[in-house]
């Protein structure tokens, strides 16, 4: 038959339909569709974790004073999560939220892999040796001009092998100036040194406290050692018979975990402390023997406190109702285990002594210094027994003369001032500092007025960090010998954060250096054994490692063991109380700076970490979008101040104080006194990565320093502000 | 040996008077369960928390303020007949409700990410992977081979650290026992927490610690006996396994809804 | 040019003017191919969409064009089980609208899965126990029923039916097209009921859960009720708008009435049953879950005017003029009335989605509210733009409209 | 979708879902290929097209 057009055409669709169910029907589509699923599981771009052998490395955390024991779970050489160590003195398994996130410093973007030279403006990597060489250069010449005083060095700690071996390198070299950053622990020392007549830091037995006068201080926001803090928090929570009274302008966490918030008008919380020692007084509700036995000066001390401190004074003055004066009074004197403590938010800045004397001398009313769960002069643990430093002319002659910073002249009982150092190098010509050492600080950030901080750092002529990371202060050093960080390096920590007998932990190295690093206490050894003469000869080590071992001796054991040493046999002095300083300094309070219808604070969270070390990104990650949003910080205040400003949620606004302006955004909160701006600490870095840097605002840009009548240290707590809509 | 066969139901107990809003078992959590973060992470309604810290006021003006922090991890619910909201709603069968554990998984390989779960948790406890997870140059170094990262487009959420269990287990067999003690599954979190406001443990076994704090009532559906405790959203009968405690009547007022016909008769 | 293959009989308009038309629209689809191809290579960070709003504007359009598309099922359903004969002068069309429809609903559920490549698995690895594999497996088998429904029309293009397996097969297949019909209706009942389920299961999310019937929630019967009441008049809808476009009357008054008329009586049942229901979730289901009424209602955008809009202007009125003979024979009136009708239906399946999304269910929740990105918008718009040229070529080459050549015979 | 996938259950669920499921699919199957096979025996019986 003849196939015309129109079969020619079925027959061809028809072929093509037979071919087209065909491939259906051939296992080639199922193929297909089933591998598709596969390939979205194995993206090259989604990193697949190797699997290994489990181990675990117990050390201690340095990233903040805490001194927590931390372990870390390693998958073969990979370090993957830092945990508590269970059974530890301080943190017994809790852990902040800043040493979880040590392993995103450990392998971030932030560290600096190698020795670094400053060369036209960029960064260069150089070699240790030439890097090493280059500084003994400068130091031989230095020397060699005769004014060994013009090298100092800034450091976070003034306690430890590593700060003492700097010490003694700049000792034996011939400066004075080893200058330790501010803190309470700073306030603490000298209230104490002023009322007990000696030296000692302060420590506290909240565990056995039942109730706890928190002037301030915020022990749920990561006052003292913050996981110590939480612990003692749940403690008191868990006994109806124990509490927390939280005196503070700002419903901060610590004040919402009080039993009871008291909104002083900030600045005045010395005030009411007299205050309430009037009420104690004038219901003679202290421990009478005690005083008559312990004290010096007490009588002087009542005159005064019952002539100016009466509750109605007080009650104007501080804004605390007369009754809940009284209140407060009598809960703290009828408590059988009290405890008042003071140092604002987590405490990095030091405060007026005034006020911690006021505060220390209720403690001493009710008998609780040195006593069960009250208050403790600690000496500092010494097991650093070393020979004094070889000292030739150039050294002896050198550490003669005055501190750069002032300290122990006017003020003869503050050891060190930081904030004066400052003013020292941009008040003259050219610097006096010739060369500076900075490590475990980042003073270009933490310091107020950040500007004249960074005026000065310009000054030096060549600075020199030890940091891991590129922070704001090394961005300003001429060369960079980069340290161990925390998890890759060894040291010995005492920790210095309220306990009550001096404590020592070890850091111990869990992971091989990451970066082409170098353990500082090797580099100091290293510079002295180059400098030759007395320098070399009193540093007769051959590396950190054997230093350590050799000053720790017999408790090497034991903190290689359990990562702490406890000095038991350690006394707290019980030397006599003498109320005179108080008296003598009777109303030297820290006035804030200008005169603006508002007052700003900053406040503390253990989210945001305001230390020398910058957020981490998964701390950032849980920052609340009502502190952050975008790159706008907020700041909180009163809806009934706000509205006054014709300011509403979310706006955003100019902030201006004496000492600079800030763009910020307005949360209204009705948990702030009015009339009270709060700005939160640890924003506005400009170094470090891309997850921080540029976020927010930094406070410390918006304050300048107010000595402190007593020590010299600056204790500018707040400083009056505009705030305008913008 | 004997074998016990009777059927765990892992939960939680946070108690919000002691929780300080630190965050750490936040960070606890994305460490453990290797959780990706963005250069941006203020926009909270695209931020991976698994478990998420609210903050809520009692609305009251200065000074009577109070604050409190709630964190809010997978609430691993049993619903009324052992379905979840959002197990029961999945197509793709990749989140189940183990009945011997009473977690609540989340097969990521499974999810094709129509995201019907999510749409069905009143919680927010699921969070959708809407970008490529990115670790900065090195940083995937601490990545855990213990929990797959995810990929983009995908469903992920708490496990209560499921992997843990397995891991306790394994043990457990190799030393030839078939129960855990009590310690040895513990979350992320609660071993994190410097407060210990968190409580892990088996509801279902009168010896743990979580168990003798809710007391929970198995009969109607887990809720709590303590007059102390509450779940979030109660009456939506999630029937939840983690629960809160809290001294405030204000804090166990705000873990669910009430239509104010309802408060007024409450009050006398 | 193209004369070989325009139906006998009937005028079309010269293939560049044709063309010119096609290309406006290309304009828009590869807009929307553009927006599609970014979602699929980038991910879905492409949209607005959040983790407090993972169903939004893709969603509700899922669930719109699938509500209008339901008059296809509903006139298949009268035309051939009921047997209204006058309706199969409009059931191909219907069909032809009805596919368009469907095959959009699933391009767009393809874009709006963060792993498109495993689409399959809700096939594969399914969960009986979702609504959401219900709304899937209909969904996809019912599209292929339509897609059986429509073939005999392509069949009768004048070129293909000289073939004679085709003329064959396209005969036979109309022999038995009532068995395929009745599948039809039964899958279309249980997706679109399953669709209204979607929300209604939510147990976490007291705006939309509904209770239960069964194993459905009322929702479930609400939404195959209102598709088969709504879904007429959207057809109505785009056979007007044909006839304005080619500016010739396509279909006889008497089959646009009676179907009117029954759409008409449908929605009016349909609305009074939407507000007892309404009434009983506000006195009964919320209240009982913590909620009042208010509490869905207390948003500047979300207030009670939305309650009123989808159930008087979308519900009643539409309704009333249907219903009634005077009504729906006054072409201005009937316009409104479909084009209300339409308005109403794409409001409650919006409110079913995004306001479900919106409203806060934990105490210290807020309100979340969004607006879709370009790429959102243009992906939705995507599905219009095919549906509109595969109608125009099928106008063009198919006898869609049976009356056509009796109403406008060329002399 | 299958008896062989694991989340498979011979239960209620899943007999009534799939049940109703394979039931229309062979309804649709079975319909087009009756057509299909009428209309390629039509074919060849010479009707259709312009054959009458």
């Amino acid at each position: 038959m003849k196939i015309d057009r129109r079969d020619f055409l079925s027959l061809g669709i028809g072929a093509a339909a037979g071919i087209g169910a065909g491939t259906a029907l051939s296992p080639l589509p199922w193929k297909l569709i089933d591998d598709s699923s596969i390939w979205s599981q194995n993206w090259p771009w989604t990193p697949v974790p190797p699997d290994g052998a489990v181990s675990f490395k117990n050390s201690v955390c340095t990233l903040c004073p805490g001194g927590c024991g931390i372990t870390v779970r390693k998958v073969e050489d990979r370090c993957i999560k830092i945990e508590g160590t269970k059974g530890n003195i301080v943190n017994n398994g809790g852990i902040c939220i800043l040493g979880l996130s040590g392993l995103q410093l450990l392998y971030g973007p932030t560290r600096v892999k190698a020795p670094m030279k400053k060369d036209g403006g960029r960064w260069k990597e150089i070699s240790w040796d030439s890097a090493i060489d280059e500084i003994v250069k400068r130091l031989k010449n230095i020397r060699k001009e005769g004014k060994p005083e013009s090298v100092a060095c800034v450091s976070g700690t003034d306690q430890g092998t590593v700060a003492q071996l700097i010490g003694r390198f700049l000792t034996a070299y011939g400066s004075p100036n080893y200058i330790r950053t501010s803190s309470i622990a700073d306030s603490y020392e000298i209230a104490l040194k002023k009322l007990h007549g000696q030296f000692s830091s302060i420590g506290f037995d909240f565990e056995n406290s039942d109730f706890v006068l928190s002037f301030g201080s915020g022990v749920a926001d990561g006052w003292g050692s913050p996981v110590r803090m939480f612990k003692a928090n749940s403690k008191w929570k868990d006994s109806k018979d124990k509490a927390l009274y939280q005196i503070e302008s700002r419903l901060s966490n610590t004040a919402a975990k009080a039993d009871k918030w008291i909104a002083i008008i900030p600045g005045t919380e010395a005030i009411l402390a007299m205050g309430i020692a009037n009420v104690i007084i004038q219901k003679s509700l202290y421990k009478k023997k005690l005083i008559e036995k312990y004290s010096k000066g007490f009588n002087n001390f009542k005159a005064l406190v019952l002539k100016e401190y009466s509750p109605e004074k007080v009650s104007k003055i501080t804004g605390v109702k007369k009754s809940e004066i009284i209140a407060i009074a009598k809960k703290f004197a009828g408590a059988s285990r009290p405890v008042a403590i003071c140092g604002s938010g987590q405490g990095r800045t030091p405060g007026s002594i005034f006020e911690f004397m006021a505060v220390h001398a209720l403690n001493a009313l009710i008998g609780s210094v040195n006593n069960i769960g009250g208050v403790f002069s600690v000496p500092e643990p010494d097991y650093i027994k070393w020979t004094e430093a070889e000292k030739d002319d150039v050294a002896a002659k050198g550490i003669k003369t005055d501190r750069i910073d002032g300290a122990g002249k006017k003020y003869p009982d503050t050891r060190y001032l930081i904030n004066r150092l400052i003013d020292s190098i941009n008040s003259t010509g050219d610097s006096p500092v010739e060369l500076l050492f900075v490590n475990g600080a980042n003073p270009c950030y933490t310091m107020p007025d950040t500007e004249n901080v960074i005026k000065a750092f310009k000054k030096i002529p060549y600075i020199v960090s030890f940091s891991s990371y590129f922070d704001e202060t090394t961005e300003m050093a001429d060369i960079i010998l980069p340290n161990h960080t925390n998890l890759e390096r060894l040291e010995d920590i005492p920790l210095a954060a309220g306990l009550i007998k001096p404590v020592v932990g070890l850091s111990m190295p869990v992971v091989e250096p990451e970066c082409n690093t170098r353990h500082i206490g090797d580099v100091f050894i290293q510079m002295a054994k180059l400098m030759d003469g007395n320098i070399k000869a009193s540093f007769p080590w051959n590396n950190y490692e054997e230093c350590l071992k050799k000053t720790l001796g017999d408790k090497w054991d034991k903190l290689a063991r359990d990562g702490y040493w406890v000095d038991e046999n350690s006394r707290a002095s019980r030397g006599i109380f003498d109320f005179t300083p108080l008296v003598k300094n009777n109303r030297n309070l820290v006035k804030p700076e200008g005169k603006s219808k508002l007052t700003l604070i900053p406040y503390d969270s253990m989210r945001l970490t305001v230390g020398y070390i910058g957020d981490p990104p998964f701390a950032m990650k849980t920052v609340e979008d009502t502190i952050l949003k975008g790159n706008d910080v907020f700041v909180e205040i009163n809806p009934k101040t706000a509205a006054g400003y014709n300011l509403s949620e979310g706006d955003k606004a100019r902030l201006t104080t004496s000492k600079g302006k800030a763009k910020v955004r307005v949360h209204l909160y009705d948990g702030i006194r009015p009339g009270i701006v709060a700005m939160p600490r640890g924003l506005g870095h400009t170094e470090f990565d891309e997850y921080l840097a540029g976020k927010g605002e930094n406070f410390n840009k918006l304050i300048g320093p107010v000595e402190d009548p007593v020590s010299g240290l600056d204790a500018a707590w707040g400083i009056q502000a505009e705030i305008t809509k913008t | 040996m004997k074998v016990d066969t009777k059927q765990k139901k892992f939960g939680m107990a946070i108690d919000l008077d002691k929780c300080t809003g630190c965050g750490s078992c936040m960070v606890a959590c994305m460490s453990e369960n290797n959780v990706p973060f963005k250069k941006d992470e203020t926009n909270k309604l695209d931020s991976i928390t698994w478990i998420k810290v609210y903050k809520v006021t009692n609305d009251k003006k200065y000074p009577d303020t109070d604050l409190c922090y709630i964190p809010r991890p997978c609430m691993h619910c049993d619903g009324q007949h052992g379905h979840a909201p959002c197990v029961s709603v999945c197509p793709a069968v990749a989140t189940d409700n183990d009945k011997s554990t009473g977690v609540v998984s989340q097969i990521y390989t499974r999810c094709f990410g129509c995201r019907y779960c999510m749409a069905a948790c009143p919680y927010h406890a699921r969070y959708f992977n809407w970008w490529d997870p990115v670790w900065p140059e090195g940083m995937e170094k601490y990545l855990s081979p213990n929990v797959s990262p995810r990929m983009r487009g995908v469903v992920e959420k708490c496990s209560f650290c499921f992997h843990r269990y397995q891991l306790a287990m394994d043990k457990a067999y190799v030393e030839g026992r078939r129960e855990l003690r009590e310690d040895e599954y513990q979350t992320s979190c609660t071993q994190a927490c410097p407060a210990g406001a968190i409580t892990f443990g088996d509801l279902n076994n009168p010896k743990h610690t979580v168990h003798k704090m809710v007391q929970p009532d198995n009969k109607h559906h887990g809720k709590p006996k303590n007059p102390k405790a509450f779940r979030l959203l109660e009456r939506l009968g999630t029937n939840a396994k983690v629960y809160y405690l809290s001294d405030r009547k204000w804090v166990r007022k705000l873990g669910d809804n009430q239509t104010p016909n309802e408060e007024s008769s409450k009050k006398h | 040019m193209d004369s070989a293959l325009i139906p006998k009989g009937v005028k079309r308009c010269p293939l560049p003017v044709f063309a010119a038309g096609i290309a406006v629209v290309g304009a828009v689809v590869l807009w929307g191919v553009a927006g599609m191809l970014l979602c699929w290579l980038k991910g879905l960070n492409q949209t607005n969409m959040n983790d407090s709003y993972g169903f939004a504007l893709w969603i509700w359009a899922d669930l719109a064009v699938i509500a209008v598309g339901g008059g296809a099922f509903f006139t298949g359903f009268l035309r051939y089980i009921i047997n209204k004969e006058e309706l199969k002068n409009i059931v191909n069309f219907a069909v032809l609208v009805g596919v368009n429809c469907y095959v959009g609903a699933l391009l767009i559920l393809g874009i709006d899965v963060g792993q498109p490549l495993r689409g399959w698995f809700i096939f594969w690895h399914a969960n009986v126990h979702s609504m959401l594999t219900e709304v899937a497996f209909c969904l996809s088998c019912y599209l292929g029923v339509l897609i059986i429904e429509y073939i005999p029309l392509v069949l009768e293009n004048r070129q293909i039916d000289k073939v004679p397996f085709f003329h064959n097969l396209g005969h036979n297949m109309h022999e038995i097209m009532a068995v395929f019909a009745a599948t039809g209706v039964f899958l279309s009942c249980f997706h679109q009921g399953s669709l209204g389920g979607v929300a209604g299961v939510l147990f976490g999310r007291p705006f939309s859960y509904r209770e239960h019937l069964l194993v459905w929630p009322w929702t479930f019967f609400l939404f195959t009720w209102s598709a088969a009441a709504f879904g007429p008049c959207f057809t109505i809808l785009c056979t007007k708008i044909t006839e304005v476009i080619t500016g010739k009357k396509l279909v006889k008054d008497n089959v646009i009435e009676l179907l009117a008329k029954i759409s008409g009586w449908m929605i009016f049942f349909y609305i009074i049953a939407k507000t007892t229901d309404t009434w009983y979730w506000a006195a009964h289901t919320a209240p009982a879950m913590g909620f009042e009424l208010n509490d869905f209602y207390n948003n500047v955008l979300y207030g009670k005017w939305i309650l009123y809009a989808e159930i008087i202007v979308g519900g009643f009125i539409p309704a009333l003029i249907l219903i009634t003979k005077a009504g729906r024979r006054n072409p201005l009136l009937l316009w409104t009335a479909v084009l209300l009708a339409t308005f109403g239906v794409c409001l409650n399946r919006w409110v079913m989605v995004c306001q479900t999304m919106a409203a806060p269910v934990l105490p210290f929740d807020k309100w979340v509210l969004y607006s879709p990105s370009w790429q959102e918008v243009s992906t939705t718009i995507l599905p219009v733009a095919l549906g509109i040229i595969v109608v125009s070529l099928s106008y063009r080459y198919l006898p869609v409209f049976p009356q056509e050549q009796e109403l406008n015979p060329i002399d | 979708m299958f008896p062989f996938s694991f989340e498979w259950a011979w239960d209620a669920a899943h007999i009534v879902f799939m049940g109703g499921l394979w039931y229309a699919l062979s309804i649709v199957g079975l319909g087009m290929t009756y057509c299909i096979i009428k209309a390629t025996m039509d074919t060849i019986s010479g009707k259709g097209g312009n054959h009458h």
